[in-house]
């Protein structure tokens, strides 16, 4: 089982992704390799253009992007354990995260979830629930730039 | 005693700071200083319900003890991805 | 709304998608640029090395992979008018499918689906129903190549 | 009438053919089809649970009529992806 959290500086592109994976000296494409893996899923969150404006009732606002705050260390040691307790509960060969620290930009991608397991049920299933439990125990705030 | 409770993000920007100080009375827990924070820092009202407080860089049951020296953070309103 | 459904031959390799992509004339990452889109996710479905033997009573027994045999122009139609519907149903901005033709080995990708969306939750219900109703609807036949 | 009913996947292996030929008295329906699929190949009776036919490229109902020289297909067991 190949578990990585990663925290990027600024938006997540191909290779700021690629080189910090490479970094972490773990690849979660060797768990492909023996047979075992019959899906994978990947998923890309990205900044819209607007965002519920507080103070004015929710209605939406247009943003510049998002300044993503992280508590560290307890972020990137919360992703981390987040992402193991995932991948055993539903039996992943592999979860990797992504996730990005700082101003990322309307359109550009700010989060990144990987995950490869024996069927689709586990991929979706661990993408679900992942996800809720980051943005409700994972000290990462988002804050608006407002354009 | 006074201790700093680092605060982030939304919270961070309306009180207009990263670190709230607030007066709770020794011996202390996680539910002291909850309810210290609400007391002593109106403006931080709207972050704090279902916000809990990491000690130490753990996330704390309200019966926790806090010591003077410890690291605090306000865990409200999170939303990363 | 982007909507395309492309039978390749063979295993889908990232050439033989994009090229496959490039040659329908659509291009699915046009969405992106306007900020509407806050999730994309990717999913790959891989053969495994066994599947359930019908005359062992379902034991696994190892593959050397599956033969996908479509009936066209069917298959084609359904893979296309289930995208749209699904796109519909779920508000997407953009669904990409490509399914294999033929042999695909242990190890290889024999079906993709890319989804774009406002948010996270549109991905994950369309993806989940856009399968389902695949293998139910779609006249898309894999058999076992046995080792 | 006799039609050609092509078959598929799984059913095409162990029948080893891919087409069936069924004879049904005219003025025939899809589920007359079916019927006969069931009486007169009982090696494909594993492929018959759930299966639908589809007739000219289009799944049919069971009310559907069939004609001669329709392109008939057994939609059974599927399983892409």
């Amino acid at each position: 089982m190949i578990v990585v959290a990663i925290i990027v500086e600024g938006a997540l592109t191909p290779e700021s992704q690629a080189r910090a994976l490479a970094a972490s000296g773990l690849d979660p494409r060797s768990t492909r390799s023996d047979g075992a893996v019959g899906a994978t899923l990947r998923f890309e969150g990205i900044v819209r253009r607007d965002e519920p404006h507080p103070e004015q009732r929710g209605e939406p606002r247009a943003l510049l992007g998002l300044e993503y705050q992280t508590y560290d260390p307890m972020a990137q040691r919360g992703l981390e354990s987040l992402a193991r307790a995932v991948a055993e509960r539903h039996g992943l060969a592999s979860i990797v995260v992504w996730h990005s620290r700082g101003r990322v930009g309307v359109g550009e991608v700010s989060f990144v979830l990987e995950i490869s397991a024996a069927h689709r049920a586990e991929t979706l299933a661990a993408t679900a629930s992942f996800i809720d439990a980051m943005k409700r125990d994972v000290p990462i705030w988002k804050s608006p730039v407002w354009a | 005693m006074t201790v700093d409770v680092l605060i982030f993000g939304p919270a961070a920007a309306a009180a207009n700071t990263d670190r709230a100080p607030v007066s709770v009375r020794e011996p202390a827990t996680v539910r002291d200083v909850l309810t210290a924070i609400a007391a002593q820092h109106p403006g931080l009202a709207f972050a704090l319900d279902g916000a809990r407080l990491a000690v130490n860089q753990s996330l704390a049951s309200p019966d926790t003890p806090v010591q003077p020296g410890d690291e605090l953070a306000l865990i409200s309103l999170l939303g990363g991805g």
